[in-house]
């Protein structure tokens, strides 16, 4: 990674922890307040995004439901991440009758389309923010897995590894000083460009109205809000929109830059 | 038949259109881009409709029984009775009916000569299949199941008349009778299985249902051996206008409404309230029909603290800012309503006065109420509990605009002191919450024809659900002097008194605040410029498509 | 006579920056030029930018390629001469041939884009130059990738693949290089052929041995520019050039053992080796010691003591089990059969718990280093991690000794917080010597440690290995394919082939007097300078 | 013969997989508090009468113990029998021959236009120069990180309403699959963008790329040649999670577009809790990946038979 894209990069990850952990600081107005007479006002200096039907004001409720947003993104990457560290290192570590259990138990999960067993999960469990976690967080977890998997497996054949074994490191330093570390690397520029497409996913199912309720500003609802009102103020549904955008292509950027290729996540 | 016309302009700039009849009040159609042309009705073409609704998984209206079903449905079945134009009801597929003395029996004569699309006479038969396939707990009927409640047994007399013996007199059962859900279908097709004939229901309407194409559309074709009940001179052929309808179901709001203008579909439903106001700019026509029966309103749950209080009802009720959301959400396409039932209802009373904004009469209320400590999120408190208001509202059945609209009062209600949980859940646990009085505020539509809806959605009976598990009284009204009232008022001859006795019983229910009403249930159509003959409605104000007729 | 190739003053840069500065030289029919140099000498550029495939900006007061100005020849007209009247042959065969098509079709595009044959003429032109280069069963094994072939064959369809357009220009960028001497001989011999059938041949290469055989005229490149031009015969007897000279003497083969391959070296005095002392056991024994996977024998029943302070040589071709050996040895893999002795304790077939103890005692090189290190780890710190057996990777306490290690391979101390991706390969080499040094092990296995490298470079980290054994008395295990280099390193050699160990004994007796019929073959097709 | 044990193993694993499906769906149903018959007719809001509810009782043999009733339901698998779809009224198994189709076309349509921009786009990039580049770069990193459901109504708006141009919903014709097809192949022609630039750029820096420069031909000769195998080989393989993603996007394109499909029929069983519908879906889209990764491992094979063996 070169020394521009590192600051860029912690310019861009600085920026959306700030604004998830303390948006009142970008915007400092409420983005839950109302005021029917100022509805869908266009985009001007009072209101660089405009505002919504009922007044609000765009920017505010963008900036505001980065925490939403990526919350959903980052837990969902984390669960699925966390059951792929499981089942990858599972995998490559079992023996072989094991490891062939594992991998069909992920070929399974991975045969429902993400977005399929979302829905199909929010058939059993009702939808919400947490079915939705669950949801994208499981529908993820296959794809991880099997990278979890190859990449230990590789890291196990390494000439790192046996470089080490040569120098009289037992197997617990090995896992520690080496395989731990390299293996989590690659997982990291894999995870930065996941939580773009979580965020995605999480967003679609607000759009479907089976994630985030109202009136939270969370991007997918804004998004899906908005797009009755297409016609009228497309501001309503392009900044939200926007917001995925940037957040998504961010972290496809600095997950590449990270090293991370682009793959089935 | 004369059923509703809504079109003043058509009226009076285009005489020679086959349409008859005057306006009900309160309905309005913006200009009909065709009425000026003085256009002369055409046959052929087949129009397109889209649908916003979810669609139906049954086209027979009997089973379940809501209002998409009704709007399709109003293509290929007839009623017994419709309404005129000034909200009378008038015989349709009936040609008479009596009622005796005791008022606990009703007889009633068909037309003759009327047949159904399977090629069946329409006889006293059909009748009595058709109130007993809505009383079959099988059938699973809600609507109809409740409009024709009161029919004990009926007797054939003839070919053409039948005798309906009541458990209770019912004034409304005409009424009731009128409505979509309680529509005649073959009783040959009733006999079919229940897949069957929800996929292609026999009934006696201008358009039969050729082939129903799931997810894609409904295709009606023209009843070719078509008798209106209501024979009209000018018109050359009693048979529709229109070679058929394409009955598409387009959800999306945004995407029905550009098929609309690019031209690919004709008319659509459920337009988004922005649209309708920019439609006459856009060269497009808007139909609007208020639905009858209730208001749409929001309801509060009486039964349970913190609404089990009537101060803290009040106190809502002064708490939001119902007309500038109204204003800023439906561009002057909604009327604000402070009446329980419809703006079609003549029965209907309304008071202003008890839905004034006053955020200082409701901070008194709730102090007076003993919610007068506040949390540290602002929220009033009263032994440690929230002033916390669960508020599931259907996707299915409220619209964006209406969504929002409960967002602005949830906002406004909070610096008073209420929380309100906005739960969005579809209908299937829209319905679960409601079964399990998970609710404080709730809003669910009802429509029926005349005043008999307030029995249905006040009196204390309609607190004990149904083995499905739903009940209509979401207001959990028990009030012994209103359920007196409510039945008395069914039960009279007298129609002075039958409004006396509904004015009070509405009065009642304003004065407990239990309800807030907000505008008439919407129902607003957008049409392309080459549809003519737009404005005949049911006697629940869903679009007949008899008289339309597409340019060539 | 007039010239195919004609260049004066040809220059090739690349963004600014000089890859190849006014370089001039002649070639004609029936002659063979080599154009010698190390890696970023800009031979290869040279090679390119006469078939216009530099991709850099070229200039030159010159450039006649076949009679036409290539500097004012069109794309199109250039595709009409490239594989045509000049062709390249490619260093590395597996690379130079699409791995996902047919070796035939690949051969068959030089006919499509040169003749109007039809897909049958073609394909039968195709067997038959397949068989005119004798790779067997050509009918099947044209229908198979290169994936599928031995290096041998590859080699040989790679020259078929120049042979086909009857080209009047050979060029052969780096032909030979890293193959097994056998597989070397082979191209040789190819080229020799092209050149007798009065093709102009030029070999790019960075081996002066190999080119001498094949060679009229040599001309040595460094950093872009010719430094040295003339016959083979006077290049290699009379160089003029200093560096010329550092390319002759980096040549192992036929050096004494210990005498430096670089200049900068001091001359280290033979040694002799001390008597094997009775009381101290051999460095390593192995013993009958077999290795089979998936039925498939990669060592069988190998055998050989390694005195302590010794070198034995292994030598043998790629695949005959010389790494698979390295590897038992080094108890990495378990043998079949067998077992494995260091310094009297028995090392191998034992528990890695075991084991363990002994592990500080035996260290490893392996021919590419880097993918050996920690790719986290900065040159210090690998030998922090080295030096603390693991338990810390921080400098500090240790900073003096990780200077010392720097020192003694002959690493600038200033590199140690460098990551080893940053450093050249013989820095590298230097890097995993070091490491390896650490524990002060008595015995180092060394896996093709110079193959990567270029002569010059290989040249200093082959004295800095020798230099090593003389101050610590380290055993080394030195495998290699270069025969030159164990010729030069080692004590005692043994020769490996399929598996066995097909001959062993001391150095010079082995080269001197081979016994094994296979030996000899290897002897022969090694190229001599001295 | 070695294609008939491919063959074996293939149907082999899709079984194992298809019963790991379904087992993980019995097991979701059972999970669902209060009585599974009405769980399984829609839960409490559906208003399933008792005759249906006790028609499903049987039919599941939700009296019997637990054990026996997963047998039941593997054993109505094994016949095909889905059971009947109480939101649609029809037989599950009809209603997917009726749904399965337009997804797949749309979905097959989608997944050739990807290819075919991406082809083209890393054509392009091949050719461009270094401000060409970096704007291919941003332009296939920001296609694919649009979401479809915007990037539907975008298309919308842009095409059908401002410039009338395309129809905005599905109309059976051609032109009405234009706007879906793209909402769909967008995003996925940037990832797949991406992944063949990678693989394109070795591969054309690679000896065999110099070595076919060398016989005469021209770029795009070697493009054609070999650049493209190399490019199409990791995007190959990424074809079954590409047209597993396809199939999600399907939910919201069908859903914006108003086409008929699976994706819309989930989502409108998903709301109606439709359970033997969600079922019988699940069973079938995982049913149609492992025909679909079948495939394109067969074509893998073709493509490069040494590294499918390994």
């Amino acid at each position: 990674m070169s020394r521009t894209a590192k600051i860029l990069s912690s310019l861009f990850i600085l920026f959306w922890v700030l604004t998830a952990f303390a948006p009142s600081l970008i915007a400092p107005a409420d983005p839950l307040a109302i005021n029917p007479s100022q509805a869908f006002q266009a985009p001007s200096s009072a209101h660089i995004f405009g505002t919504d039907e009922s007044g609000r004001d765009v920017f505010t409720r963008v900036i505001h439901g980065a925490g939403d947003s990526l919350y959903i993104g980052l837990a969902a990457t984390a669960l699925g991440m966390g059951l792929a560290l499981v089942l990858g290192t599972a995998a490559a570590l079992a023996p072989r009758w094991l490891d062939e259990v594992i991998l069909r138990v992920l070929e399974a999960l991975y045969s429902v389309p993400s977005l399929l067993m979302a829905l199909l999960i929010i058939a059993f469990t009702g939808p919400g923010v947490g079915p939705a976690i669950v949801a994208v967080g499981l529908s993820t977890a296959p794809g991880y897995a099997r990278l979890v998997r190859s990449q230990i497996r590789t890291l196990k054949n390494s000439e790192m590894l046996e470089a080490a074994t040569v120098l009289g490191r037992g197997t617990w330093l090995k896992v520690r000083n080496h395989l731990v570390p390299n293996a989590l690397q690659p997982l990291l520029a894999l995870v930065t460009l996941g939580i773009g497409q979580a965020v995605i996913w999480a967003a679609a199912l607000s759009f479907l109205g089976l994630g985030t309720p109202p009136p939270a500003p969370e991007w997918g609802a804004m998004l899906s809000a908005g797009r009755t009102y297409l016609h009228l103020a497309w501001w309503l549904s392009f900044f939200p929109g926007l917001a995925i955008v940037v957040v998504a292509a961010g972290s496809t950027l600095i997950g590449r830059a990270l090293g991370g290729k682009v793959k089935a996540v | 038949m004369r059923r509703n016309q809504r079109a003043t302009r058509l009226l009076t700039g285009a005489l020679a259109l086959p349409l008859a009849a005057a306006l009900i009040a309160g309905c309005s159609s913006t200009e009909d881009p065709s009425a000026n042309k003085d256009t002369k009705p055409v046959a052929g073409g087949t129009l397109v409709y889209a649908s916003g609704d979810a669609e139906p998984s049954c086209l027979d209206p009997h089973v379940g029984g809501n209002y998409p079903q009704a709007l399709v449905a109003s293509q290929f079945m007839e009623s017994l009775f419709t309404k005129d134009a000034e909200g009378k009801i008038i015989p349709w597929l009936a040609e008479k009916s009596e009622v005796s003395a005791d008022g606990l029996t009703r007889t009633i004569t068909l037309r003759d000569g009327i047949t159904f699309h399977d090629g069946t006479k329409l006889t006293s038969e059909a009748i009595k299949a058709n109130i007993e396939h809505l009383q079959d707990p099988n059938t699973a009927s809600s609507t109809g199941y409740l409009a024709v409640g009161k029919v004990d047994q009926i007797k054939l007399v003839d070919d053409l008349t039948a005798e309906l013996k009541l458990s209770a007199p019912d004034n409304a059962l005409l009424e009731s009778l009128s409505m979509p859900w309680t529509a005649i279908q073959s009783p040959q097709g009733l006999k079919r299985d229940q897949a069957a004939n929800c996929a292609a229901p026999a009934g006696t309407g201008p358009f039969k249902v050729e082939s129903w194409d799931r997810q894609q559309a409904v295709n009606l074709v023209r009843y070719e051996d078509y008798v209106s009940p209501a024979a009209n001179a000018e018109r050359a052929s009693a048979t529709s206008y229109l070679d058929g309808i394409t009955w598409r179901f387009i959800p999306e709001a945004a995407s029905r409404y550009a098929a609309l203008q690019s031209g690919e579909v004709d008319v659509i439903d459920n337009p988004q309230p922005d649209t309708i106001s920019t439609a006459a700019d856009n060269g497009l026509g808007h139909l609007d029909a208020p639905r009858p029966g209730a208001s749409n309103r929001l309801e509060l749950n009486s039964s349970k603290a913190p609404f089990d209080d009537v101060r803290v009802r009040e106190a809502f009720m002064h708490s939001v800012d119902v007309n500038s959301g109204i204003n800023s959400l439906y561009f002057n396409t909604a009327k604000r309503s402070y009446s329980l039932l419809s703006s079609v209802e003549p029965l209907g009373i309304s008071d202003d006065s008890k839905f004034t904004t006053d955020a200082t009469k409701a901070n008194e209320l709730l102090d007076a109420a003993g919610w007068s400590e506040r949390d540290s999120e602002g929220y009033r408190v009263k032994d440690g509990k929230r002033l916390t208001l669960k508020f599931p509202v259907s996707t299915n059945q409220s619209v964006p605009a209406e969504q929002s609209l409960f967002e602005q009062m949830q906002a406004a209600a909070k610096p008073v002191g209420f929380e309100v949980k906005i739960e969005l859940l579809d209908l299937s646990s829209w319905y679960g919450a409601l079964a399990k009085h998970e609710y404080d505020l709730v809003s669910a539509p009802y429509t029926k024809v005349g005043p008999s809806v307030l029995r249905i959605l006040f009196h204390s009976d309609s607190t004990i659900p149904a083995p499905s598990g739903y009940f209509a009284n979401n207001a959990q009204i028990k009030d012994p002097k209103l359920d007196q009232l409510l039945v008395d008022a069914e039960q009279t001859n007298d129609e002075a008194e039958r409004a006396e006795l509904y004015k009070q019983a509405q009065q009642i229910v304003l004065d407990g605040y239990y309800v807030m009403p907000l505008y008439d249930q919407q129902n607003h159509f957008l049409y392309s410029k080459n549809v003519h003959g737009m404005g005949e409605t049911t006697a629940v104000s869903s679009p007949i498509y008899y008289n339309v007729f597409l340019d060539k | 006579m007039n010239p195919l190739l004609a260049v004066e003053n040809l220059s090739v840069s690349f963004a600014g920056q000089q890859a190849v500065d006014a370089v001039s030289f002649q070639l004609a029919a029936g002659e063979c030029l080599a154009l010698v140099g190390e890696s970023g000498s800009g031979k290869s550029v040279t090679a390119r930018s006469l078939m216009g495939l530099s991709g850099g900006t070229v200039s030159a007061t010159k450039l006649m390629v076949c009679h036409e100005d290539a500097l004012a020849l069109s794309e199109p007209a250039w595709q009409k001469i490239r594989g045509n009247s000049v062709v390249m042959i490619l260093q590395d065969a597996l690379m130079a041939l699409d791995p996902l098509r047919p070796v035939g079709r690949e051969i068959e595009d030089v006919l499509k884009e040169h003749s109007s044959l039809n897909k049958s003429q073609r394909t039968a032109k195709v067997r038959e130059i397949l068989a005119a280069v004798e790779l067997p069963e050509p009918e099947r094994r044209m229908k198979q990738r290169s994936t599928q072939l031995s290096g041998g064959m590859r080699q040989r369809v790679l020259i078929a693949q120049a042979l086909i357009g009857d080209p009047q220009i050979v060029i052969a960028d780096e032909a030979t290089t890293a193959l097994d001497s056998r597989l070397a001989a082979l191209v040789l011999e190819q080229l020799a052929a092209l050149k007798n059938e009065g093709r102009a041949v030029l070999m790019i290469s960075h081996d002066l041995a190999q080119v001498a055989q094949l060679a009229d005229r040599i001309a040595v490149m460094r950093a872009g520019q010719i430094v040295e031009t003339g016959p083979t015969e006077q290049i290699l007897n009379h160089p003029q050039h200093e560096y010329t000279r550092t390319l002759l003497r980096a040549i192992p083969s036929g050096v004494p053992r210990f005498a430096p391959l670089s200049a900068g070296t001091p001359v280290n005095e033979p040694r002799q080796l001390a008597p094997a002392s009775t009381d101290s056991a051999p460095a390593l024994v192995v013993e009958n010691l077999s290795k089979s996977f998936a039925k498939h024998p990669a060592v069988v029943e190998a055998g050989f003591v390694l005195p302590r302070g010794a070198t034995l040589g292994l030598v043998g071709e790629s695949g005959s089990g010389k790494t698979t050996t390295a590897r038992l040895v080094l108890g990495l893999e378990r043998p079949d059969t067998g077992s494995v002795t260091l310094l009297g304790d028995r090392f191998a077939p034992h528990s890695e718990a075991a084991r363990r103890g002994l592990r500080e005692n035996i260290g490893a090189i392996y021919q590419n280093p880097l993918g050996s290190f920690d790719p986290r780890y900065s040159v210090g710190q690998i030998l922090t991690d080295a030096l603390s057996a693991g338990r810390s990777k921080r400098a500090t306490g240790y900073k003096d000794q990780v200077g010392r290690l720097l020192e003694q391979v002959e690493l600038d101390p200033v590199l140690s917080t460098r990551n080893p991706r940053e450093l050249s390969g013989g820095q590298r080499q230097r890097l995993a010597i070091a490491r390896a040094l650490a524990p002060e092990p008595k015995v180092l296995v060394l896996d093709e440690p110079v193959s990567a490298l270029d002569v010059s470079i290989q040249a200093t980290v082959l004295d800095l290995l020798d230099r090593l054994q003389q101050e610590t008395g380290t055993s080394y295990l030195f495998i290699s394919h270069d025969l030159s280099v164990i010729e030069h390193m080692s004590d005692f050699v043994a020769v490996m082939h399929r598996g066995r160990i097909v001959e062993q004994g001391p150095t010079a007796q082995v080269f001197g007097d081979p016994q094994h019929e296979y030996t000899r073959i290897l002897m022969t097709a090694m190229p001599r300078l001295r | 013969m070695k294609l008939l044990a491919w063959l074996g193993r293939k149907v082999g694993g899709a079984l194992v997989v298809l019963w790991l499906v379904a087992t993980a769906i019995f097991i979701g149903v059972r999970l669902i508090p209060g009585d599974p018959a009405e769980a399984i007719m829609g839960g409490p809001g559906s208003q399933a009468s008792a005759e249906a509810l006790a028609n499903a009782r049987s039919e599941y043999g939700l009296d019997l113990p637990i054990i026996s009733q997963y047998f039941l339901f593997l054993a109505k698998l094994i016949r095909l029998d889905f059971g009947t779809s109480y939101s649609f009224k029809d037989p599950v198994l009809q209603i997917m021959g009726e749904v399965l189709p337009p997804t797949i076309n749309l979905a097959l349509l989608a997944l050739v236009v990807a290819w075919l921009l991406a082809l083209l786009f890393a054509l392009l990039a091949m050719r461009a120069n270094k401000f060409g580049r970096l704007l291919g770069n941003a332009v296939e990193i920001v296609a694919a990180a649009v979401p479809h459901f915007w990037l539907g109504a975008v298309l919308i708006m842009l095409f059908s309403s401002m410039l009338g141009w395309l129809p905005a919903v599905a109309n059976g014709t051609p032109a009405g699959l234009v706007l879906p097809v793209l909402t769909l192949a967008l995003p996925l022609a940037g990832f797949l963008t991406q992944l063949m630039r990678d693989s394109l750029n070795t591969a054309m820096g690679s000896q065999f790329a110099l070595a076919a420069r060398a016989r005469g031909e021209s770029r795009l000769t070697v493009f054609r040649r070999h650049g493209l195998r190399h490019a199409a080989l990791p995007a190959l393989g990424l074809t079954g999670w590409a047209f597993s993603s396809l199939l999600s996007g399907a939910v919201v394109v069908e859903a914006i577009f108003a086409r008929p499909g699976l994706g819309r029929s989930l989502l409108s069983a998903v709301l109606a809790r439709d359970i033997p519908m969600v079922t019988g879906i699940a069973l079938f889209s995982a049913l149609v990946y492992i025909v679909v990764m079948a495939l394109t491992e067969a074509i893998e094979r073709l493509i490069d038979p040494a590294g499918a063996e390994s």
